[in-house]
């Protein structure tokens, strides 16, 4: 783990420490919500909403959201389209590359329960919450850009809700 | 040339081995015999007012009682179109390749395979390619095939 | 205080009357010079530090308001703090060591190519006697050390144990190199006409008039200005010579393995890069902090590399990326040719005394 | 000088990967940066849409079909319901017919965009991108002011169109094609002559005449190779005969030719919108279809020309009211499957171009 998240552990023994973690915990949590760099990964039709919302009318940027193009690099993926059962071990290896501070949002219908192929179709995952664990489910097929964004404000208040302890066992 | 035209042209040219159907709905339908396909194949390609050099499409269909493969062509300098299909009894699913007349239909025969079941002779790398590696549960599109969480619509 | 307050605007009799502060302490000559250079390594270090952060911001308004977007808003007055959350949320990272033999080698691909790209600014002249180390072999040594970077780029891609990143390490090896013959060739014809490799001697010999500066030299200096920002562009790996973390081939080239600090260091090199490359523009044909009327010299300096940044910023955002084999052919086909006739010419016109 | 024993090296342009447009997989075995051979491997989204559709009726497969392709959504409802309208002999009215014409080349041109935007990105120039997508909310505003929806639209029915277009409908429209049209200059100012661009494109990716035939490769990237041939004119559907267009064609067949072909098809369907606008006549936009539509058995195979090249629906319906067999052929297939035929002996950076410029899309290949 990062060096800085072994100080919290030691700061709660001296006296006073407790001020520090929780000041310590609010530019933590506040840094990481504010930069989220998410992966560009897109399957699906989702994948072409996605797109919109990067680019210049409904701006990812604006919420400091940026694309980086390996899983080493960004903390947020957003499985934006349909995921098949040949495509399900691929996203849990990409899930695993990620490093730890991770955050996952289903974007459309197919990642909540496999959408308009929940019936009569042999290879569509229903749903992706038992291969990642999800943190955001945005409904809709594809959902607007909006809704998109609106998802991304949640996941950022998420984070930063979050208490140091919690990261452990994650 | 119009449909009618080259509906009575084709059924009457390679010596009766199209036979014209009515279940064409827009373009010409014919039936061919499986062991004559290769040499239909090649004949309507190599035929000098037909021309049939373009590939549309290979469809493989299970109608409850055998399996058909339905081949539409197209000529694209004589600006024709033209459908015929091979009825495959269930118990011997079998099809010649008939790549070296259209290059394009590998994928298409090899894709009958995987999700039919329709054996394709002589086809070169008859591997699997749509469904996952490790699928086990035999040819999926067909009308009697099922497996424990294949959930069917409910009608309502 | 002695001097008077224009000085102080000049920053570098703030730094005279420090030194004298220091040396009233009665402390030994040797001391005195390692305080001294620890003191100022520190100022350049934050300083650089920054930079980094603010060009990073500034390339992503500029790349926003290019394509028409907005870029960073909600993190302050149009995201201003930004890359500060970027920079902290980067320490929280997970530190992914790849299962890889060499260890050492991805260990230490980053804080080479960080180094590399901070030690350039011993010898760089922030203004009127603002420089840490005034070196006879100013630009000499600028050009070793940025070839450091080369190195760390190979290493960061031999150590990834990564396909992609091995192929974008070979790739920044050959461009690198093949950039750095043109790069020096073009600097060569400005040493030529001051005849010192000092940095300091180089922006003094552009004092005086605008039309000293070499970049007015005419016909060398125009031919010199335009290589040497092409081969720079190639030496910051940026469009359209980034193929070594072509994005859309490579998927993050070298620095595909790496993340939290490590893809941090790599980062802010790059931006200390662009920024190195830009101040070193200024200073050879800009006429470094040569300025008139009362705005104090590091700030003319700071505003002219600024423009220098914003040109290779806008080449970034308009320009496709060339293929690895037509980039080395522009190199050898024809910068090369170029840079070299260029510098003969200079080279006779100085000694027969054509010049003006 | 010893015999330098080199290794080629498989590099797996994956599924997940910024250059394949979605899932689809490369596996390259590669002598240093030249490629020997590649290997397509495709599947990753094999939503099993035929499946899914022969438990529907006729009604719910339109939502299932504009899945199938979802850039040219508009095209795929267009394919089916024209394969239903065939196969049960439906005439559908007049104003419907242009109202089809008028949707089906507004998504041409939005899919265009989204090209024009992808092909530069991958080639290295980002900003186009964003240039391409901003042209294409105009025009995601009209399908969204019509249709409700902005990428899978479900606009047709069997026998005509679901929605009469609204007032203001006419005028954006017109707004919207005029300021594209204008903003057309700027992209090709951008890029056309820009020789990075050039050395990037030109004779890139050559695709001859005879492996495109072979192959069955269709649309623009057809027509670049040299062969002038659109189904819209060369097996006339729907309403396309009343109006003049040209179906531009270039004989070169490599990358740049491609780029090219596809900013003039998106002048020829400012031409064919214009037209169709001025000519749009009053009148009701469905034919009189029952509910529970029961086609008589048969089959045919229609088939329509969208943005990538021929799409095509081979329905069988054995008169109950759910096909009974429905196959969708995309184009993009046969070019994933032409791509190691003209693919091999170049450079990443020229497959990543040549891949970008034949625009496949992954749903058409996995269905």
């Amino acid at each position: 783990m990062g060096i800085i998240r072994k100080v919290p552990h030691y700061a709660e023994k001296i006296p006073g420490g407790g001020i520090i973690t929780t000041a310590l915990e609010t530019v933590l949590h506040q840094a990481q919500a504010k930069s989220l760099w998410y992966l560009l990964f897109g399957t699906a039709c989702c994948a072409i909403e996605l797109m919109c919302t990067g680019a210049s009318r409904y701006d990812f940027d604006r919420l400091g959201m940026i694309y980086r193009a390996t899983p080493r690099q960004s903390d947020l993926i957003i499985v934006a389209g349909t995921i098949t059962k040949k495509m399900a071990p691929r996203l849990r290896r990409l899930y695993d590359q990620m490093a730890e501070p991770r955050y996952v949002i289903a974007m459309g219908g197919c990642t909540i329960s496999g959408g308009p192929f929940y019936y009569d179709s042999y290879a569509v995952e229903k749903g992706i919450d038992h291969i990642i664990p999800v943190d955001i489910y945005i409904p809709g097929c594809p959902p607007r850009p909006e809704s998109l964004l609106e998802g991304c404000i949640h996941l950022q208040e998420k984070i930063k809700k979050q208490k140091l302890s919690d990261w452990q066992e994650k | 040339m119009t449909k009618d035209e080259l509906k009575d042209y084709v059924s009457s040219h390679f010596d009766g081995k199209l036979t014209p159907l009515d279940t064409g709905r827009y373009d010409p339908m014919f039936q061919v015999k499986s062991e004559d396909l290769m040499e239909v194949a090649r004949a309507l390609k190599a035929d000098e007012n037909l021309q049939f050099d373009y590939l549309c499409n290979l469809a493989g269909v299970d109608t409850k009682e055998h399996f058909e493969a339905v081949y539409s062509i197209a000529s694209i300098s004589n600006n024709l179109r033209l459908d015929f299909k091979v009825i495959l009894p269930y118990d011997k699913a079998e099809i010649e390749s008939v790549q070296e007349v259209w290059p394009g239909i590998n994928w298409y025969e090899r894709e009958i395979w995987e999700l039919y079941g329709i054996n394709v002779l002589n086809h070169g790398n008859l591997k699997r390619f749509l469904l996952p590696d490790d699928w086990d549960q035999g040819h999926p599109m067909r009308k009697d095939w099922d497996a424990p969480d294949f959930e069917r619509m409910p009608e309502f | 205080m002695t001097g008077n307050p224009v000085l102080f605007i000049e920053l570098h009799g703030l730094f005279r009357w420090l030194y004298e502060k220091l040396l009233a302490t009665g402390l030994s000559q040797t001391w005195v010079d390692i305080i001294t250079y620890t003191a100022l390594g520190l100022v350049i270090f934050a300083l650089l530090a920054l930079v980094a952060l603010f060009l990073v911001w500034w390339e992503r308004k500029i790349s926003a308001h290019v394509q028409q977007r907005f870029g960073p808003m909600r993190h302050g007055w149009h995201g201003w703090y930004q890359t500060i959350m970027d920079a902290i949320k980067l320490l929280q990272k997970e530190d992914i060591l790849v299962d890889t033999r060499d260890r050492l080698v991805f260990f230490w691909a980053p804080v080479i190519c960080f180094v590399a790209a901070f030690s350039v600014y011993v010898v760089m002249p922030w203004g009127k006697g603002l420089i840490v180390a005034d070196l006879n072999i100013g630009i000499l040594y600028i050009m070793a050390v940025t070839t450091f970077a080369v190195i760390s780029l190979l290493m960061a891609g031999w150590g990834s144990n990564n396909k992609y990143a091995l192929l974008g390490g070979m790739r920044s090896a050959a461009q690198m190199v093949s950039y750095e013959v043109p790069l020096v060739a073009s600097v060569l014809v400005v040493v030529i006409f001051v005849g010192s490799l000092s940095m300091v001697d180089i922006v003094k010999a552009q004092s005086g008039l605008v039309f000293n500066w070499y970049i007015f030299r005419l016909p060398f200096g125009p031919i010199a200005f335009l290589t040497y920002i092409t081969a720079a562009t190639a030496e910051a790996n940026r469009t359209p010579f980034d193929i070594p973390e072509a994005e859309q081939e490579l998927v993050a080239g070298y620095n595909v393995e790496y993340s939290g600090m490590k893809f941090a260091m790599f980062f802010l090199a790059e931006f200390v890069n662009l920024f190195t490359v830009s101040a070193i523009a200024v200073t050879l044909f800009l006429g470094g902090w040569n300025g008139w009327g009362f705005i104090p010299s590091w700030l003319w300096f700071l505003g002219k590399t600024l423009v220098i940044v914003l040109l290779l910023m806008l080449f970034r955002w308009t320009y496709p990326r060339l293929r690895v084999d037509q980039l080395m052919e522009f190199a050898w086909k024809f910068l090369v040719p170029v840079t070299f006739t260029n510098l003969v010419v200079a080279g006779v016109f100085r000694y027969l005394g054509w010049y003006w | 000088m010893a015999e330098l024993r080199t290794e080629e090296f498989v590099v797996n342009m994956g599924p997940q990967h910024p250059s394949t447009h979605g899932v689809a997989r490369l596996m390259l075995t590669m002598d240093g940066e030249k490629i020997v051979k590649i290997e397509p491997v495709i599947g990753y989204l094999h939503r099993a849409i035929e499946k899914v559709c022969e438990n529907r009726t006729y009604a719910q497969c339109i939502p299932i079909m504009d899945r199938f392709e979802y850039v040219t959504a508009m095209s795929c409802s267009y394919a089916f319901s024209l394969a239903a309208e065939k196969l049960a002999g439906i005439e559908v009215p007049e104003r419907a017919e242009y109202l089809r014409v008028i949707m089906l080349e507004l998504n041409r041109i939005a899919s265009h965009l989204i090209f024009y935007g992808v092909t530069a990105m991958d080639i290295g120039a980002v900003t186009p991108f964003l240039y391409g997508l901003r042209e294409r909310e105009l025009i995601v505003d009209l399908f969204e002011m019509t249709c409700g929806q902005r990428l899978t639209y479900s606009y047709n029915r069997i026998g005509g169109v679901s929605r009469d277009i609204p007032k203001e409908f006419i005028p954006k429209t017109r707004e919207a094609i005029k300021i594209i049209g204008a903003k057309l200059s700027d992209y090709e100012g951008l890029l056309n002559k820009n020789p990075i661009w050039l050395a990037r494109t030109k004779g890139i990716g050559v695709l001859s005449k005879e492996t495109a035939i072979a192959y069955g490769v269709s649309g623009p990237v057809l027509r670049a190779s040299g062969v002038q041939y659109d189904t819209r004119r060369n097996d006339p559907y729907s309403i396309y005969d009343r109006f003049d267009f040209d179906i531009p064609v270039r004989y070169h067949g490599d990358c740049y030719d491609r780029y090219l072909l596809r900013l003039d098809e998106i002048r020829q369907s400012i031409r064919i919108i214009t037209q169709a606008l001025d000519g749009l006549p009053e009148g009701e936009i469905r034919a009189k279809v029952l509910p529970n539509f029961k086609p008589p058995p048969g089959e045919v195979y229609s088939r329509i020309e969208n943005s990538r090249g021929e799409m095509g629906i081979y329905m069988l319906s054995d008169g109950s009211k759910k096909p009974l067999r429905v196959k969708a052929r995309g184009s993009s297939y046969n070019h994933f499957e032409a791509l190691p035929e003209f693919g091999t002996d170049m450079l990443i950076a020229d497959i990543v171009a040549t891949f970008a410029t034949l625009d496949i899309i992954v749903p058409e290949i996995d269905r």
